[in-house]
């Protein structure tokens, strides 16, 4: 049986909410929670809460890219300081601390930017290839898409709520 | 060498009425004419990439200081002083530092040049030497030779060659001559150049006499400075107090430094003269029509006349009372004056009083060799040169190592007088003021490159006979040579059969220095090795030369002295025309080091200026940079104002030996000459130029320049530490002394 | 490899300087000065001979006045205020020259590492590292580190033909945008050194000194190994009661010295300088 | 004057439209300023040549006076860069929403004044053609830079600083590209597609991009603080009279967010004038940038009197000395001009009527950054001709007209960049005026309920 995805767009977040909270509590037993997707021009918390949980992985990526960056800074410093022709300057110790300290601060800050940055594009799936969904230039204007992927059945069903809810429009594509 | 006499053949080699027995020598010179390069060609024991010293004399003042040479790869690269040397005694001064510069010098003279329809062309040597044999050769009373300084075997050669032209018309001049001084202790002492001891001295009161940086011999006299200054438990640090109006080296490192009026030194001795002798201790070695003369001088007098009585009077006698032996030394602010002897005399007068002679004031070894004994310049003899120019006597005229053109006083307009003398011949190193004026220009080997020996008018402990020798491969092998050599060339023309038989000057020195062996080693050594250990040492001192002493002679001693002079209202300031150490009377100005090696008192670098006393300088409202118009009754020059405190206050100072209009690209240009605006005033007894003499007036214009200095910039105030600890001054009564260990 | 030298030296590379222990920081040698300026009188002879020995420029007028010049060592001349006046007692003289300090400021601010303390004690400046920040001589106290502002050797004025000849081929000459100093003629050090190595021994007090001590014509300027008790400027440096590791001497702490003439300038910075001056002596008497 | 802030019920649509017209085909008089801002940068690049040639001295750098307006106007620079972060970073922490407008250039404003202040390191270099030896790269002679050096904490600094915000600006601004990408056609479609990575809006790329936006802010705070502690840290670690100073950090940090926002005033006026941007960069908003710069200045103002008090107090000869030769000595009026412009012209800021007024603020904020570029260099310049040491002390010395050549090209390369980006980024946030609005009205809404 074939998989079909849809694309409804609403004019506004209540309608969106709307017609998701009714596909939510339809039990599709088809339907898995996982294959909906709310695209929206902007950020929206509480539609995504309709979804239930799903995690955003961020902050590890941060602490271990902070953590590599202070660790790794400081023995590179402290190392390229020691085989550097080991001659005193200014009566200071070869490896001194306050200056390593305070390039370590700077690379534990660069290490954690980069590792952030890096954990967001895997985590938010990007870059991403925009034909592989289905997507509606309005979306990045004024309207939240609500794309659901189930079986040409369960599509049937959402589409009605999807009209019922006053979708503005809907368009469904065929996965093999 | 049967066909001349043995007298005639010491005669030519200077060594003639020598005072020493010359035993025979016999040996040929001819050989060792291959060794002439061979001291300044990489030699089989000359490791690449090692310095190698080599010994020679300094020709960049007359002191005639020993040096070594550090020589690598077949070029001198540095001079270091020569400890065998008993005058510089292993140290050398910025001056003879400076001397490889004059070898490498850019604007050294690389070709003869002969003036044709105008202007000089390049010629060749042999050309050269056929103009001067056929200009020479009938000269005979109309040759003229104006030389500075000389000493050794060039002086032999010069004097021999004038007098085989039958011409007596050899003026020595020298433009910083101490003449005066050297006729009034000739008069009083009997010697003309007395040792002064000043590492001896307990206190030394200086007149003027810069000792430290341009008089007589500096490097010796700083050596003697340190020993002068060092405490130990046999004697106390002694106390140096210059009396003097413009502030010079030695002034700035006085305990007690005294602006005096210009030309009153006479009066301020003759007062300490007159209050000693009413000590008996004092008054007992002088005649009584003497302490008649000197009765006048009252601490009053001394006050009003040299403006430095009362307590500075006081304190100088009571430390010439309490320390003895001292030293009193009169320099050339004390003789420039038309009464120049007086003052000397008066000053030399108080070293009797005080009882200095044979103690700080002795006698030099007797020098055995009349021939080659230093021949001390003058100004007279500039004079008299100058007359003779002007009077057409001179046909033809050589100058050697001076620069009349430029170092002459402008009132004496000898430039004009030069072009009365049909054929002028300059040996030069430069295209200098004189070479420029003259239609034969031979350039001459540098001091590295050439050979000579040397005395020193100055010599202390015993004789000493300084070598000169090349330190390095000519750099312009055939466009230079060795004055030495053309004089023995020219000499051949004259006496062949007499001068035949030295090939060139080095074989001349050669054998003039082996025949006199024994006069300062063994009879019996190696000719040869005594000659290798003479160039390798670079001295050699006479055997057993002849002790003298002073007995000094007070007759006929002239203490004249004239009475303050009126105040001038039209030329208010006395011009002072000081000597730079670095430029001397001009001759060094080529010299980028000496030029950028700031000036030590004012830290002035390439250029001229004016000092003028800061309260002077407010009262006519002349700040620093402002260019002034100094005239003098002879001429005005203009150049940057400079306020310093180092002078008295009716004195403007400018120093000697910029403001080349020639010599080279450093030179040219720079600052301008003090020397074209002096009076034409001479000393009293010798003839001498009274330097001290000429008075000048100042008008401000309205130019302003950034004067070029190393100090920091203090607007309108001297240049102080601002209360920070840079130097810092204690005083000797605290100093703790240390016993050497 | 790195990590594991660091970890086997970590006890050396923690160590201060000076320890106060002078045989301990510097084992063979430690080159130091020591100037008299009661004999030092200003004649610049000093000057002159670094110009000779290490290949200083002449920079001219022009450059002179923007205060461009290269002379590594100078004389100072000082007054008093009242000197205004007139200087009863004349000038102060003072030859300044690089103070080589124990603790040196410039060092440790350069960002390349060009500028280092050497295990014989001086203050190393390593030309062909220098990328010309100018940092050093923005925190020298002695402001005596020179600049090569132009490329000197090829300014008309400094080294026409033939005076190249001249230069003194055991160093370079350097070119624009590096900063240099005085090296206490470190050429000269190295080649006693090495000398005195392939023999076996340590070099002799007097066997070589720099170009400023040998021309002085009073002998104002001593100079030697620190580390040697028995060398003429440790003898000196001792009667001056001077240490090289106090920012204080204790001489100095009762306020009145006790007539020991011996101090280092601007010595509160505590960058330890390696020259030691001896006071400027007046007789107040005169 | 009182205009009203941003309209809550203006369509979303209108927005995009109206910041997208932002980055149309530029008129004619933007080429016009753009070729005037190249032949400025010219005049810098002509200078660096002559330089590079001739050798530093062509700038009248002396010794003393090693340093001179290269280095202040580095310092200038990375002030400048700090009210990008303080506007975007801080006030989104702190959920001040009057930022989402004016925010996005103040973050270009940020990255491009530190490339600006990255070449004034470049030019000050005696061997710029060594530069790469401050450079920690790996080499078989084991020689590294020397991480003592202030100045390598600088290079480290500012590197981590710049890729920082670089990255801070692009992600923050990856739902707008996508909105271009929607509406580009051409070139820019590509380019657009490129750079917005085709971002769709999903839930979970807006919840990670949440997350990550406010990651990276908190990490910027600390690090613009650092990078002009470590700036100040030049002068502050060394041993040199006026420079030895504790209070410089804090003091260089407020330094640098007062000019940084006197620059954001300037370019807030310049951006709403000529991008027709009253919609959005509203009255209101300059009116609180102008409270906030006031308060800055005053903060500024008491460090810099304590800088002042403990030197007094402190009574080291040697920076005593040196502050009165500032306010007496031959730096006197730039001295007396600085702490004018910075002290005292900030008072006008606190009437309400100045604040509204565009053209007063225009002419207030360049006094301020006048005054700012001052100190940078009253900083700077005096200690050299005033120092420890009396015998060098110089100040005759006058920067020529190199170095003015190359602070001139400084504004040029600035002026370059800038324009660059208002022509391809839209310099207004659209999805975050989106938000506001959308909050906005979402707040009244439920006001009126409970009414």
């Amino acid at each position: 049986m074939s998989t079909v995805r849809i694309l409804g767009l609403f004019n506004d977040f209540d309608l969106a909410s709307y017609a998701l909270r009714e596909v939510r509590d339809a039990y599709l037993p088809a339907l898995n929670r996982d294959d909906i997707t709310i695209k929206s021009p902007i950020e929206h918390p509480d539609v995504e809460e309709l979804l239930g949980y799903r995690p955003a992985p961020i902050r590890r990526y941060t602490l271990i890219g902070s953590l590599l960056g202070g660790i790794l800074g400081f023995l590179f410093l402290a190392s390229s300081q020691g085989n550097f022709f080991a001659q005193q300057k200014g009566g200071k110790p070869i490896i001194p601390f306050p200056p390593d300290i305070v390039l370590t601060y700077e690379m534990l800050i660069l290490g954690g930017v980069y590792i952030t940055v890096l954990g967001f594009l895997i985590s938010a799936g990007l870059p991403a290839r925009m034909k592989s969904e289905l997507y509606n230039t309005k979306i990045s204007e004024d309207q939240i898409g609500v794309l659901v992927k189930s079986d040409a059945r369960t599509i049937a069903e959402i589409k009605k709520i999807f009209e019922k809810h006053l979708a503005i429009s809907i368009t469904e594509e065929v996965i093999e | 060498m049967n066909d001349i006499s043995r007298r005639n053949l010491l005669r030519l080699l200077g060594w003639s009425s020598a005072s020493l027995a010359l035993t025979g020598c016999e040996n040929s010179v001819e050989s060792g004419v291959e060794d002439v390069k061979s001291y300044s060609q990489p030699q089989d024991f000359m490791i690449p990439g090692v310095g190698i010293y080599y010994a020679s004399t300094c020709t960049q003042c007359d002191a005639g200081c020993g040096i070594k040479g550090r020589v690598r790869e077949g070029r001198i690269l540095k001079l270091e002083g020569s400890p065998e040397s008993l005058i510089g005694k292993g140290r050398i001064c910025s001056l003879g530092q400076a001397a490889v510069q004059h070898h490498y010098n850019p604007d050294r003279l690389k070709e003869p040049l002969l003036r044709q329809n105008g202007n000089l062309q390049p010629t060749t040597w042999a050309n050269a030497i056929n103009l001067l044999v056929e200009r020479t050769h009938d000269a005979g009373d109309k040759f003229a030779f104006l030389t500075g300084p000389l000493s050794g075997h060039l002086k032999v050669l010069i004097q021999n060659y004038v007098e085989s032209l039958g011409s007596k018309n050899h003026f020595i001049y020298d433009p910083l001559a101490n003449k005066v001084n050297r006729s009034i202790s000739e008069q009083i002492y009997g010697i003309a150049n007395p040792l002064f001891q000043i590492g001896e001295a307990k206190v030394i009161l200086s007149f003027g006499a810069d000792f430290l940086d341009t008089w007589n011999s500096p490097v010796h006299f700083s050596g003697q400075y340190a020993q002068f200054r060092k405490a130990n438990d046999s004697k106390s640090r002694g106390v140096l107090i210059q009396a003097e109006p413009k502030m010079t080296l030695t002034g700035a490192n006085a305990d007690r430094w005294i602006p005096i009026r210009p030309g009153s030194d006479g009066v301020f001795a003759l007062g300490l003269v007159n209050a000693l002798l009413e000590d008996p201790a004092y008054s007992k070695n002088v005649p009584a029509p003497i302490a008649e003369a000197v009765r006048g001088y009252s601490k009053a007098r001394v006050d009003k006349e040299a403006g430095a009585g009362g307590e500075v009077f006081d304190r100088v006698l009571a430390l010439l009372r309490q320390r003895s032996p001292s030293l009193v030394l009169s320099g050339p602010s004390a003789e420039g004056h038309v009464h120049g002897a007086q003052n000397a005399a008066a000053i030399m007068l108080l070293n009797v009083v005080l009882g200095n002679i044979g103690k700080t004031i002795t006698a030099p070894a007797k020098n055995p060799f009349p021939q080659i004994a230093p021949a001390e310049g003058d100004t007279a003899a500039l004079s008299a040169f100058n007359d003779g120019l002007a009077q057409g006597r001179f046909q033809t005229v050589f100058t050697y190592s001076v620069n009349p053109a430029f170092t002459a006083p402008g009132f004496m307009k000898l430039h004009e007088n030069l072009k009365k003398a049909q054929f002028r011949v300059a040996f030069a190193h430069y295209r200098d003021e004189t070479a420029e004026a003259a239609d034969l220009i031979l350039p001459l080997d540098s001091a590295m490159e050439d050979w000579g020996t040397h005395l020193a008018a100055y010599q202390p402990d015993g004789v000493q006979l300084h070598m000169q020798q090349p330190l390095m491969e000519k750099l312009y092998p055939d466009s230079t040579r060795s004055l030495g050599d053309v004089l023995l060339t020219l000499l051949k023309q004259r006496h062949p059969d007499e001068y035949k038989q030295w090939p060139d000057y080095y074989a001349y020195l050669k054998s003039a220095m082996i025949q006199n062996k024994p006069s300062f080693k063994d009879a019996a050594e190696d000719d040869e090795e005594f000659w290798y250990q003479t160039l390798s040492h670079g001295v050699l001192n006479v055997k057993n030369a002849q002790e003298q002493r002073i007995t000094p002679d007070l007759k006929s001693l002239n203490l004249a002295l004239p009475g303050s002079p009126e105040q001038d209202q039209e030329y208010p300031f006395q011009l002072v025309p000081s000597v730079r150490s670095n430029l001397r009377d001009g001759r060094h100005a080529n010299l980028p080091w000496l030029q950028e090696t700031p000036d030590p008192l004012t830290t002035i670098v390439w250029d001229s200026w004016m000092e003028i006393h800061p309260a002077t300088a407010q009262r006519l409202g002349i700040s620093e940079g402002d260019i002034l118009e100094i005239s003098s009754k002879t001429g005005s020059l203009k150049t940057q104002a400079y306020l310093f405190p180092g002078l008295q206050r009716d004195t403007v100072a400018i120093p000697i030996g910029q403001g080349h209009e020639a010599m080279g690209r450093y030179a040219k240009g720079a600052g301008v000459n003090p020397m074209k605006i002096l009076e034409p005033v001479f000393e009293g007894s010798t003839g001498e130029i009274a330097m001290y003499a000429t008075r000048v007036k100042i008008r401000k214009t309205n130019e302003r320049v950034n004067v070029v200095k190393d100090e920091g910039w203090r607007p309108g105030a001297i240049n102080t530490q601002l209360n920070r600890k840079i130097v810092v001054t204690m005083a000797a009564s605290k100093v703790a002394v240390f016993r050497e260990d | 490899m790195s990590i594991r030298t660091m970890l086997e030296n970590w006890e050396k590379y923690r160590t201060t300087h000076p320890s106060g222990d002078l045989h301990k920081d510097h084992p063979e040698y430690k080159w130091a000065m020591a100037i008299d300026l009661d004999t030092c009188t200003g004649c610049n002879a000093c000057v002159v001979a670094c110009y000779a020995e290490n290949n200083v420029p002449v920079v001219g007028k022009e450059r002179f006045e923007h205060g461009q010049t290269m002379h590594w060592i100078r004389i100072e001349r000082y007054w008093n205020d009242e000197d205004a006046d007139t200087p009863n007692q004349g000038a102060q003289f003072l030859p300044m020259m690089c103070q080589q300090c124990e603790a040196a400021p410039c060092e440790t601010v350069c960002p390349v590492g060009a500028t280092n303390h050497t295990p014989d004690g001086l203050n190393s400046q390593i030309y062909n590292r220098c990328i010309g920040s100018r940092y050093c001589s923005a925190n020298c106290p002695y402001k005596v580190r020179y600049f090569n502002w132009y490329d000197y050797p090829e300014q008309e004025i400094a080294w026409p033909e033939p005076l190249p000849m001249q230069l003194n081929p055991d160093i370079t000459v350097r070119t624009k945008g590096i900063m240099e100093k005085c090296t206490f003629c470190i050429q000269r050090l190295r080649t006693a050194q090495s000398t005195a190595r392939t023999e076996g021994r340590l070099v002799k007090d007097g066997e070589v000194t720099t170009a400023c001590a040998q021309a002085c014509p009073t002998g104002a300027i001593t100079f030697g190994n620190l580390a040697d008790p028995y060398s003429q400027v440790a003898k000196m440096w001792r009667q001056q009661q001077v240490e090289l590791h106090k920012d204080r001497q204790d001489k100095d702490k009762t306020g009145d010295n006790g007539g020991v003439r011996g101090y280092r300038v601007l010595e509160e910075l505590r960058a330890y300088p390696s020259i030691m001056y001896l006071e400027r002596v007046r007789d107040t008497n005169a | 004057m009182e205009e009203k802030d941003i309209r809550d019920d203006i369509a979303w649509a209108q927005i995009n439209v109206d910041v997208l017209r932002s980055i149309e085909k530029p008129r004619l008089s933007f080429w016009l300023l753009f070729c005037f801002a190249g032949c400025l940068f010219l005049i810098g690049v002509a200078c660096e040549v002559y330089q590079w040639r001739k050798g530093l001295g062509v700038a009248n750098f002396d010794n003393p006076h090693v340093w001179g307006l290269y280095i202040a106007s580095f310092i200038f620079w990375i002030g400048m860069s700090h009210s990008g972060t303080l506007l975007s970073a801080i006030l989104h922490i702190i959920h001040a929403d009057w930022r989402k407008p004016i925010y996005r250039f103040a973050e270009a404003m940020t990255t491009f004044s530190l490339m600006t202040a990255g070449l004034f390191v470049m030019v000050h270099l005696g061997r710029l053609w060594k530069f790469y030896y401050s450079l920690p790269y790996p080499n078989e002679r084991w020689t590294w830079p020397n991480f003592q050096s202030p100045l390598l904490w600088d290079a480290m600094a500012i590197f981590t600083y710049l890729t920082s915000s670089i990255l801070f600006l692009y992600v923050g601004a990856i739902p707008d590209f996508a909105i271009c990408r929607d509406n580009a056609t051409g070139w820019r479609k590509h380019f657009y597609s490129w750079l917005s990575l085709g971002w769709m809006g999903t839930d979970r790329q807006w919840r990670n991009f949440r997350v990550t936006y406010l990651t990276i802010a908190c990490f910027l705070i600390p690090l613009a603080v650092s990078v002009h502690s470590i700036v100040a840290s030049d002068f502050a670690m060394s041993q040199q009279p006026g420079w030895h100073v504790t209070s410089f950090p804090p003091y260089f940090v407020a330094g640098a967010l007062y000019s940084g926002c006197a620059a954001i005033i300037t370019l807030f006026i310049v951006l709403r004038h000529t991008f027709r941007f009253e919609e959005y960069m509203t009255l209101p908003i300059l009116d609180k940038i102008g409270r906030l710069t006031f308060v800055i200045a005053m903060v500024w103002t008491y460090l810099n009197f304590v800088e002042y008090a403990s030197v007094w107090y402190g009574d080291d000869m040697y920076a005593k000395d040196l502050l009165i030769q500032k306010a007496t000595g031959p730096y006197s009026p730039f001295w007396w001009t600085m702490n004018f412009c910075g002290s005292v012209i900030p008072f006008l800021l606190i009437s309400k009527t100045i604040r509204g007024n565009l053209t007063a603020m225009m002419i207030i904020s360049l006094l301020l950054n006048l005054g700012m570029w001052l100190e940078r260099w009253m900083i700077v310049a005096p200690t050299f001709s005033h120092g420890y040491y009396p015998w060098t002390m110089d100040h005759n010395q006058w920067p020529s007209f190199v170095q003015w050549g190359m602070v001139l090209g400084s504004f040029g390369w600035f002026g370059l960049l800038f324009m660059l980006f208002c022509k391809l980024v839209p310099s207004v946030s659209m999805y975050e005026v989106k938000e506001m609005v959308y909050h906005r009205t979402l707040a009244q809404k439920k006001y009126a309920r409970e009414a």
